[in-house]
C-alpha cells in the first residue's frame, strides 16, 4: 500500500514551527500552520487539503500556492513531493464573467 | 495492521465516514475502504450543499427533518470544522401556472408529515430575497430548511472517525465481497482481503457493481450533475434556492462565493474520461439559467466548474439499510442526487441500526425489498 | 461546431513556430492567445540570444517574436489576440472567451503552448505590495516602459535571475544585491559577469530572511545559510529597498492539458507536471500534442525548435505530410535542438556540479560563487591572451551552446570550432582589426577588443555598454575591475554605435597600462 | 516612488498611447490609454492595491501577467478586477479594494 493511503500510518504529532503563520495561499489567506494541522487530521492528499482549507480555491485557483503546498504536505508527511497528484485543473483556465460564459457566439460570425 | 473488524464500510464519502463516525463513538471497530485517492471524492465533494426538507419525497423527509432538528444545528461544534451550516429558509422558485402546481403539490405532501412549508408569490418571495427578477412569480418557502459546506463537512466526520480510530484506506479498490458459512464476512480488494462482522456499501453508484458480486442488484443508474462556482462577492443573502423545473439550485456560501447546481439537459449522456468531466454546454447554461432569476449576478466571475456522478435511484429515493438475504450486509446508495442534507441522520441512523437492530426515524419504505415489477 | 485543422494554444516562441510548420504544410491554423501582443515572453527578452544560427543567436527576443510574427503571417496563420481559452474538453473541443461572448471551436488536432508560470518562494512578508515576481519586472519595464522600482534586491541567480537584473540596470534601476540559496550561480557566468561588473555584489549561500515594510517594501534582511539551507545566525544583511524581485525557477503551465485528460507525471527536471509525451510532443491523447515550457522548463531557443517539431507532428499526423518526410525533418531539428541542449547547462547536467570544463581546464570558482571571474583565474582561460597591438580578450569561459562570434569576425580571430560548446579561442596568428563586431555580437557580454600598451603608458580597452546616458568621448570617469570595485581612473576614447551592432555600443576607454587585463567596465563618476 | 523610462538603452521611446485622465480613489490621475491600470498607477506611485478580506493586509502588483489575481481592485464599481491585464480608458473610476468592496473595513 503506497504510504499516503494508509491514513492511520503515523506521522508523528503536530508540532507548532516559528513560520506557522506566513500565508501559503495569497488568495484564501491560508497558512503553513493551518496547511500543517490539516495534515495531522488526516488530509493526506493536495485534494483534501484544497477541500478542507480552501487552498488554490480563490481567485488565482491555485495558480500561485500549488507548489508551495505540495511542498508543505510532503515534508509534513515525509514523502516525496512528487508522490503528490496536484489538485484537478477544471475550466475556466481564468475567471469569466457569468454573463460572458452564457453569451455562446453564433456560428457564422467571425473572429475579430 | 490487522485486516479483521467489527465493520467493515466500503466508502469513504459523506454517508460512509459519518456512519463510522457514529460506530466509533459507540466504541466500533471500524475499517473504511475508499476506492479513489481521496476521501470524499464522490458526490460528498461535488454537490450543491443543499440541507432541505422541502421538496423531498415522504419517504425520505422523515430523515431530513430529524437531522435538522437533532443534528444539523450542533455539527460544526462536534465535528470541530465549520460545517457552514445556515438555517436560512429555501426558496423554491417557480415563473408561470406549471410551476405553481408542481411546487403547490410537494407543499402539500411535505405538509402532511408536518412540514413548515408554504406557498408564496412574487412579492414576498422579494421580501425575503430582494435579488430576484420580477419573473419569479411563485415559490414555496420552507423556513427551516438551509445549506452547508459539503467538502468541509464530510472531511469532518472523516478526521473525528479518523480520530476515534476508524482506519481509513484510500486508493483501495473493491473487486467483490464474500460470504462465509452463510453470512457475509470478507471484503476482497486489488491487493488485500478484509474481514468483517458486518459490511456496508456506501460506495455512491459503484455500490451497485460491487453488490452485484454477492447477487444484489439496486436499480440505479448514473447521471452526470454539474456545479459552479464564482469569485467571492459582497453578502447578499442567506436562503438556499432551488427552481420547480430543477434547472438550477445553489447558495451564496461564508466565503462569499455562489455554488450553483444545474444541468443542460444531455447528462444521462455525458462522456468520462476516467474522471466525471464537464460538459462544454453545461456551464453557459447553468449561467443563463442563473442570470434570469439573479440578473445581478450578471457581472460575477466564474472560477471553476466541476461535475459528479449521481447515483440515480429507480423510484427516486435511497436504499437504506440491512440487504436481509445476505446477513451482516448493510447498503446506504443511490442518494439520486439529495444524498448530502440527510447525511449525518443516515450515518447516525445506520449505526444504530447495525448495533441494535433498530432505529430512531422509520426507514422501511427505504429497505432494498422494495421494489417491486409495475404490476 | 466550427472545425480547424489545428487549434495552438498560446502564440509564444513555440506556439508560432509550430504554426508556421502547419500552415506551411497547407494546414488551416488558429492561434489563441489570452495576451493583447503575441510572442509570448519574447517581447520582454531584450538581450541577444545564445546558440548559433539557426537558433536565431545575436537577435534579440523581442526581434525574434517580430520576425516569427511576419512568418506566421506570411503562412497564412490566423492568430487570435485577447483571446482566453476556457478549457479543452472532450472530442479536442477549445472554448474559448472572445470579448464579450465564448466561442466553442474544435480542432482536428490541437497543440497546447502555453509556456509557465513562475515559482514562488516564503518569507515573512512576502506578500507585501513591492515583492514581485521577475517576471512581472520584466513585463512593467519592457513592455509598458514603467520601473519596477528604484532600489531592488534579485533573489535568484538563474539566467532569469542574472538577465532580469540586467535590464533593471538598464532601464535606470538600482540593485542593490543579487541574492541565491544555492551555493553556486545557477545560470551562465557570462551573465552573472556582466551584472557583477557594474558593481551588483553577489550573496550566493544566503536567502531572505524577511521582507519589511508595514504598506509596502521599505526594506530587506538576508542571511547565511548552512548546507541544510538553515539561516546562520549573525549573518544577518539589511538593504533599503523598494522592491524585491522573485527569480526562483518556472512550473509549466500544464492545466489544459489535464483538464483534457491527457497522462500528467510530476518531473522535477521537467520542472513540474508535465504531459507524458514523446520527443515530439505527441501526448497519451492523439491529436493532442505539447511544445515549449509546458512539457519541461528550457529556454525560448529550444521551445522554437519543439515548436516546430510539434507542427510537424501534427501535420504527419492529419495527413498534410508523409511519414518519411517527417522523419527527415524531425532529424535535421533533433540536431539543432541536440546543439542547444549541451554544454555545462545542459539539461542532463541540472544539479550537478562541473569542476572542470570540456577542455580540462578548471572552472572559475569565483565565477560560480561571487559572478566574476578572479584577476588570477582569468589567465587560464583560451579566449585570453596578451599581444601587442589591438586583440580580442575573450571572457567566456563555461562550456555553452553558442558561437556567433567566431563568424562575427573577419579575421578569423576568433575560434570555436565544429563542437558548439567549445569555449572560444583567441588565435594566435589572426590579425584583429578593431572592427568591433566580436564585442557586439557576444551575446553573453564577454568579449574584449583590449590594446594592453599604446605606447604612452596607457591601455585601452573597447567593451560592451548598453545603458543610457551613453558617455561621450573624453568624458572621464572610473574603470570598475570585473568584481564593480573602482581600479582605475579613466578616460572615454572613442563610443561607436553602428547599426551592425544592434544597439550595443561599443566604448573604448583608456586606462594605465598596468590595468590592461583588470579594468572591465566604465563609470562616468569620479 | 517609481517612474516612467524615458529612453530606454535597447526599446528606445516606449510607444503609448493617447495621455488620459483617470480617478484613482477620487483623486484625478493620469496614464496612457490602453496600458494596464497596474502600470499607470505603478507610474504614479500607487503600491497598494487592495486590502485582504480576512487579516485585512496591503496587496499589490506581483505576477503582472493576470495569473495570480492579487492586484485586484474595483474598477468602475466592480471588485475583482485584474489590473495587471485591464486596459485603462479616460474616465475609469479605479478604487482600493477591501476585501470585495470599495468600502473600507470599518464602514463595511
Amino acid at each position: 500500500m503506497n504510504q499516503i493511503n494508509d491514513r492511520s500510518r503515523d506521522i508523528g504529532e503536530y508540532v507548532p514551527a516559528p513560520d506557522d503563520d506566513m500565508i501559503i495561499c495569497r488568495c484564501e489567506e491560508i497558512t503553513k500552520g493551518e496547511i500543517r494541522r490539516a495534515v495531522h487530521d488526516g488530509m493526506f492528499t493536495l485534494t483534501e487539503i484544497r477541500r478542507y482549507l480552501r487552498t488554490g480555491m480563490g481567485l488565482c485557483q491555485g495558480q500561485t500556492c500549488s507548489k508551495l503546498v505540495k511542498g508543505i504536505v510532503a515534508r509534513e508527511l515525509k514523502v516525496s513531493p512528487a508522490d503528490l497528484e496536484p489538485a484537478t485543473s477544471r475550466a475556466p483556465m481564468r475567471p469569466i464573467e457569468m454573463r460572458i460564459f452564457a453569451n455562446e457566439r453564433k456560428e457564422d460570425e467571425g473572429h475579430e | 495492521m490487522s485486516n479483521c473488524a467489527d465493520i467493515i464500510i466500503i466508502g469513504g464519502g459523506v454517508i460512509g465516514c459519518a456512519t463510522a463516525y457514529y460506530l466509533a463513538k459507540q466504541g466500533s471497530h471500524v475499517i473504511v475502504l475508499e476506492g479513489s485517492d481521496h476521501i470524499g471524492n464522490g458526490g460528498s465533494s461535488r454537490n450543491g450543499g443543499g440541507v432541505r426538507q422541502s421538496g423531498r419525497d415522504p419517504r425520505e423527509l422523515p430523515l431530513a427533518m430529524y437531522g435538522i432538528r437533532n443534528l444539523w444545528p450542533t455539527l460544526s461544534e462536534e465535528l470541530e470544522v465549520d460545517c457552514e451550516y445556515h438555517q436560512d429558509g429555501n426558496l423554491r422558485l417557480g415563473k408561470n401556472e406549471k410551476h405553481a402546481e408542481i411546487l403547490t403539490n410537494l407543499a402539500e405532501k411535505a405538509r402532511a408529515c408536518g412540514l413548515d412549508v408554504r406557498m408564496i408569490d412574487g412579492e414576498e418571495v422579494r421580501r425575503i430575497n430582494p435579488y430576484l427578477s420580477e419573473e419569479v412569480t411563485v415559490a414555496s418557502w420552507c423556513p427551516t430548511d438551509g445549506h452547508a459546506n459539503p467538502l468541509t463537512t464530510t472531511l469532518g466526520f472523516y478526521k473525528m472517525a479518523r480520530r476515534l480510530g476508524v482506519r481509513f484506506i484510500s486508493g483501495e479498490r473493491v473487486i467483490r465481497l464474500q460470504m462465509i458459512k452463510g453470512k457475509i464476512r470478507q471484503v476482497i480488494t486489488e491487493q488485500t482481503v478484509y474481514e468483517g462482522e458486518k459490511v456496508l456499501v456506501a460506495a455512491g453508484f459503484h455500490s451497485r457493481e460491487i453488490l452485484g458480486t454477492i447477487g444484489i442488484d439496486v436499480p440505479m443508474s448514473q447521471s452526470l450533475l454539474e456545479c459552479l462556482v464564482t469569485e467571492a462577492e459582497p453578502h447578499m443573502f442567506d436562503q438556499m434556492l432551488g427552481t420547480a423545473e430543477a434547472d438550477f439550485y445553489g447558495h451564496q456560501t461564508k466565503h462569499g462565493s455562489f455554488v450553483f447546481g444545474g444541468s443542460s439537459g444531455y447528462e444521462a449522456f455525458n462522456k468520462d474520461n476516467g474522471t466525471p468531466v464537464t460538459s462544454s454546454l453545461t456551464a453557459p447554461c447553468i449561467c443563463r439559467g442563473i442570470m434570469k432569476y439573479f440578473p445581478d449576478l450578471a457581472d460575477a466571475k466564474i472560477v471553476r466548474t466541476w461535475a459528479g456522478w449521481s447515483d440515480k435511484s429507480a423510484d427516486g429515493v435511497p436504499v437504506l439499510g440491512s440487504i436481509d438475504e445476505v446477513p451482516g450486509l448493510y447498503a446506504a446508495c443511490a442518494f439520486t442526487g439529495h444524498g448530502f442534507g440527510i447525511s449525518p441522520a443516515v450515518g447516525e441512523q445506520l449505526a444504530k441500526l447495525m448495533l441494535t437492530g433498530t432505529t430512531d426515524v422509520d426507514i422501511s419504505t427505504l429497505h432494498y425489498n422494495r421494489f417491486k415489477a409495475k404490476i | 461546431m466550427k472545425r480547424y485543422d489545428l487549434i495552438i494554444v498560446g502564440a509564444g516562441p513555440s506556439g508560432l513556430s509550430a504554426a508556421i510548420e502547419a500552415a506551411k504544410r497547407g494546414m488551416k491554423v488558429l492561434v489563441f492567445d489570452e495576451n493583447e501582443k503575441p510572442g509570448g515572453q519574447l517581447f520582454k527578452q531584450i538581450h541577444k540570444f545564445f546558440g548559433s544560427k539557426e537558433h536565431k543567436a545575436k537577435i534579440r527576443g523581442f526581434v525574434i517574436g517580430q520576425q516569427l510574427l511576419e512568418e506566421a503571417d506570411k503562412a497564412g496563420v490566423e492568430v487570435v489576440l485577447n483571446a482566453t481559452v476556457i478549457g479543452l474538453y472532450q472530442d479536442k473541443e477549445i472554448v474559448v472567451r472572445l470579448g464579450e461572448t465564448i466561442e466553442h471551436i474544435k480542432g482536428d488536432a490541437i497543440i497546447i503552448a502555453t509556456g509557465a508560470s513562475e515559482n514562488m518562494v516564503t518569507f515573512p512578508g512576502w506578500n507585501l505590495p513591492g515583492v514581485i515576481g521577475a517576471g512581472a519586472a520584466q513585463t512593467m519595464m519592457n513592455l509598458h516602459g514603467v520601473k519596477p522600482g528604484q532600489k531592488i534586491l534579485m533573489l535568484g541567480s538563474g539566467n532569469v535571475g542574472l538577465v532580469v537584473s540586467f535590464q533593471l540596470i538598464q532601464c535606470g534601476c538600482e540593485v542593490v544585491a543579487l541574492v541565491d540559496a544555492a551555493p553556486r550561480i545557477g545560470g551562465y557566468g557570462v551573465h552573472a559577469a556582466k551584472v557583477a561588473r557594474t558593481g551588483v555584489p553577489f550573496y550566493l549561500s544566503h536567502t531572505i530572511v524577511k521582507a519589511e515594510g508595514e504598506e509596502c517594501v521599505t526594506g530587506v534582511t538576508i542571511a547565511e545559510v548552512d548546507s541544510h539551507f538553515q539561516f546562520i545566525e549573525g549573518t544577518e544583511k539589511h538593504f533599503d529597498v523598494d522592491t524585491i524581485c522573485l527569480a526562483v525557477g518556472l512550473s509549466p503551465m500544464s492545466q489544459l492539458l489535464k483538464m483534457a485528460g491527457c497522462q500528467m507525471e510530476d518531473n522535477p527536471k521537467r520542472g513540474g507536471q508535465v504531459p507524458i509525451c514523446d520527443e515530439y510532443g505527441r501526448t497519451s491523447i492523439p491529436g493532442i500534442f505539447v511544445a515549449g515550457d509546458v512539457s519541461g522548463i528550457e529556454e525560448a531557443s529550444s521551445a522554437m525548435i519543439e515548436g516546430r517539431m510539434a507542427g510537424l507532428a501534427a501535420a504527419e499526423y492529419l495527413g498534410y505530410m508523409e511519414e518519411t518526410e517527417l522523419d527527415t525533418k524531425l532529424q535535421e531539428l533533433d540536431a539543432a535542438l541536440d546543439g542547444l541542449r549541451q554544454g555545462m547547462f545542459a539539461p542532463k547536467n541540472r544539479g550537478k556540479e562541473i569542476r572542470e570544463t570540456e577542455e580540462g581546464i578548471a572552472v572559475s570558482q569565483n565565477l560560480l560563487t561571487h559572478g566574476y571571474i578572479a584577476d588570477d583565474e582569468i589567465e587560464r582561460f583560451p579566449g585570453f591572451t596578451h599581444r601587442k597591438g589591438i586583440h580580442p580578450v575573450i571572457e567566456c569561459t563555461q562550456n555553452i551552446p553558442c558561437n556567433p562570434c567566431q563568424d562575427a569576425c573577419p579575421k578569423g580571430c576568433i575560434s570555436i570550432g565544429a563542437n558548439i560548446t567549445s569555449l572560444p579561442i583567441a588565435v594566435a596568428d589572426a590579425d584583429c582589426i578593431n572592427c568591433g563586431m566580436c564585442v557586439a555580437s557576444c551575446s553573453g557580454q564577454a568579449i574584449f577588443l583590449v590594446d594592453e600598451d599604446c605606447g604612452d603608458g596607457t591601455a585601452t580597452i573597447t567593451l560592451p555598454y548598453e545603458f543610457v546616458p551613453l558617455p561621450e568621448a573624453g568624458t572621464k570617469g572610473i574603470a570598475l575591475g570585473r568584481n564593480g570595485q573602482k581600479v582605475c581612473e579613466a578616460e572615454v576614447v572613442a563610443v561607436k554605435s553602428l547599426k551592425a551592432y544592434d544597439k550595443t555600443n561599443l566604448l573604448t576607454m583608456r586606462v594605465p597600462k598596468e590595468y590592461a587585463s583588470t579594468a572591465r567596465f566604465f563609470r562616468a563618476e569620479a | 516612488m517609481a517612474t516612467r523610462i524615458k529612453t530606454h538603452p535597447i526599446l528606445g521611446e516606449i510607444e503609448k498611447g493617447r495621455k488620459v485622465t483617470f480617478l484613482y480613489n477620487g483623486k484625478e490621475l493620469q496614464g496612457y490609454e490602453g496600458e494596464p491600470i497596474a502600470a499607470a498607477l505603478k507610474a504614479e506611485g500607487v503600491m497598494v492595491h487592495r486590502y485582504t478580506k480576512k487579516q485585512h493586509k496591503p496587496r499589490g502588483i506581483f505576477c503582472a501577467i493576470g495569473r495570480c489575481t492579487d492586484c485586484v481592485m474595483v474598477v468602475d464599481g466592480k471588485p475583482n478586477v485584474r489590473t495587471c491585464v485591464t486596459p485603462l480608458k479616460e474616465g475609469m473610476r479605479i478604487e482600493t479594494q477591501y476585501g470585495v468592496s470599495n468600502q473600507p473595513f470599518e464602514e463595511q
